[in-house]
């Protein structure tokens, strides 16, 4: 199980590489993909079902609005991106030690702030939530729904689904307002 | 706690392609790696070694589920990347019909 | 937007009705199985994308469409909010509070208000995705004339 | 006519995906069909008069067998054609011209001939469909067409037209 999941992950970090040094942005797309459905079964092995078809449905989605609009009209985009980095080669030589130097502390910090979290983590597969069991235990009586995730979702934690949908309606009154070329009355 | 390693590398090329892309796409796809390492992390917090999925059969006992709560909190948190994704999208491809490029330092140098 | 080829048109007709149905059975059937209203109300607007992206439309009956379903998504949060202040009236004065009778485990009809909040859920995020996605496409269609 | 054939179609889909027959389920599924047959109406095939006549039924689960065999005689030569040391490939896209007439039939065939290894219809233009093949064996029009398309032709029209 573990190590299933170590495999899947290891794939998935290669892919997310892969997808941010692509030269071409549909490549970087696929790839991207390939971390989102990799996503899916460690969601599936993980036993969240509800979580793997939300993310499956919602990745192609996203692959979907990239493919056909944003990249459909912005394709020439790559063949500039070549040229610029040629020109910049001698440039990034002299700054390249202050960047190294600058990656590795960030680095340091950065897993030395991990070592200090997962001190407090429980070991996988091992229950540290002291919430969880007011939310399992009678659960089912308590909100008359069999699945519990949604149980917590619409009962337990209503507030937070109100929030969710209220960021979700912000977002589409945003994209509205963002991309209006023309106004109502012009 | 390799997994929870994994994640955190995961999270760390997040944050590395945020952080040296200069393509505007790009830095969109680094914030939703980083995005997938979080609901990663959260459900494998979650998970029960043994455990079955938190979905009641009929005739079987109700114990020995997978904790339910971080799954839902994951769940609208995978709705809310979404939108903010489309948010992120709207106004890079607003920005493209402004300035004819992609390159945020390009966008830099192009002020006003 | 113009449509696809012969191929992707005849199949997005037979499929999209079928998409659409199973959609409101995930969403229906949310405290049953796994699923609810986020994955249904995604399931639905994946099937309407499939229906624009197959068959096209011109940038007029794009913005109807558009105006329909952000309508859609308003009456939606409202219903979703609506139902939770019914409860301060109804129930024991608690937000959110489940006032309807729970019913029997396993049914269809059961769990009080909770079949009804994955509804307004779905309709809410189906609407919201579908609008999203117009206003993309309606974007595009107006920056080539 | 299409709008109860739609009817139909979503409802029985309905019953098998719950796959019970207590009565909320069977309201629930009726009033959902009900919402939803107006909006795809005007999507879903035109005629649906021909569903309705048995014989096309009976050629289906003839042109079934018949595709498995061929299914199954590509898939073999595509193993060979890939193991082979020398791997004799030779693709390209071949144009060939349809002799069914209904939409319907047309993609069918597509269909059939993406799912068969080794042959892939690119697209439908008029009155011809492109493939790309993994060996053209000839250039003549007559011998390729029937060895593309030919097999399942006369089958299709059987059961679309």
């Amino acid at each position: 199980m573990e190590i299933i999941l170590s495999v899947i992950l290891i794939f998935m970090i290669l892919g997310a590489i892969f997808a941010l040094h692509a030269k071409d942005l549909l490549s970087a797309l696929v790839s991207m993909g390939i971390v989102g459905y990799g996503l899916v079964i460690c969601f599936l092995l993980l036993k969240a079902p509800d979580l793997a078809i939300v993310q499956i449905v919602v990745e192609t989605i996203t692959l979907i609005i990239m493919v056909a609009i944003v990249l459909d009209s912005t394709r020439h985009e790559l063949k500039e991106k070549a040229a610029i980095r040629h020109d910049g080669q001698s440039f990034m030589n002299t700054r390249l030690v202050g960047n190294i130097f600058i990656a590795v502390f960030l680095g340091l910090v950065l897993f030395y702030s991990f070592r200090l979290a997962s001190a407090h983590l429980t070991e996988f597969g091992e229950h540290g939530l002291r919430m969880a069991g007011a939310y399992m235990e009678g659960a089912a009586g308590k909100t008359g729904s069999v699945n519990l995730v949604t149980g917590v979702l619409f009962d337990f934690r209503g507030y937070d689904t109100l929030g969710e949908a209220t960021i979700l309606f912000t977002a589409v009154v945003g994209v509205l307002t963002v991309l209006r070329l023309k106004g109502k009355h012009s | 706690m390799t997994l929870y390693l994994l994640c955190f590398l995961l999270f760390l090329v997040g944050l590395y392609g945020v952080l040296t892309r200069r393509n505007l796409i790009k830095i969109v796809i680094g914030l939703s790696f980083m995005e997938f390492s979080i609901f990663l992390l959260l459900v494998l917090i979650g998970y029960v070694k043994g455990g079955e999925a938190p979905i009641l059969q009929p005739g079987m006992p109700a114990t020995g589920f997978v904790d339910p709560l971080p799954q839902a909190m994951v769940l609208t948190a995978i709705v809310i990347g979404l939108a903010t994704n489309a948010m992120l999208l709207a106004i890079a491809i607003r920005l493209y019909k402004k300035y004819g490029t992609f390159d945020i330092r390009k966008i830099n140098q192009l002020k006003g | 937007m113009q449509g696809m080829s012969i191929i992707v048109k005849k199949v997005a007709q037979l499929l999209s009705g079928l998409i659409f149905m199973y959609g409101i059975y995930i969403i229906t059937h949310g405290h049953l199985t796994p699923g609810g209203g986020f994955a249904g109300g995604a399931i639905l607007a994946g099937s309407l994308i499939l229906l624009v992206l197959a068959f096209g439309s011109d940038v007029m009956r794009l913005q109807k469409r558009e105006a329909g379903s952000s309508i859609m998504e308003s009456a939606a949060i409202l219903g979703f909010l609506l139902l939770a202040v019914a409860a301060i009236i109804a129930g024991a004065g608690i937000f959110f509070y489940n006032y309807l009778p729970k019913g029997q485990l396993f049914h269809l009809v059961s769990a009080g208000v909770i079949p009804l909040y994955n509804i307004m859920v779905g309709i809410e995020v189906a609407a919201a995705l579908f609008t999203i996605f117009l206003a993309l496409v309606i974007y595009k269609e107006e920056l080539k004339q | 006519m299409r709008y109860i054939a739609l009817y139909i179609v979503l409802f029985g889909f309905w019953l098998l995906l719950t796959f019970s027959l207590a009565t909320d389920n069977l309201i629930v599924g009726a009033v959902a069909a009900l919402l939803i047959t107006p909006y795809f109406g005007n999507y879903f095939v035109k005629d649906v008069g021909k569903w309705v006549q048995p014989h096309r039924y009976v050629w289906l689960v003839i042109y079934l067998f018949i595709f498995t065999w061929e299914c199954i005689k590509a898939n073999f030569d595509v193993a060979y054609r890939v193991l082979h040391p020398a791997m004799p490939i030779k693709p390209g896209i071949v144009k060939v011209k349809l002799n069914l007439k209904t939409d319907m039939a047309r993609v069918m065939l597509a269909n059939s001939i993406t799912m068969t290894p080794g042959t892939i219809s690119v697209d439908i233009v008029d009155d011809y469909i492109y493939i790309h093949w993994i060996y053209v064996s000839s250039v003549e029009p007559e011998i390729y067409s029937r060895k593309v398309a030919g097999r399942f032709e006369k089958y299709i029209k059987m059961i679309f037209e």
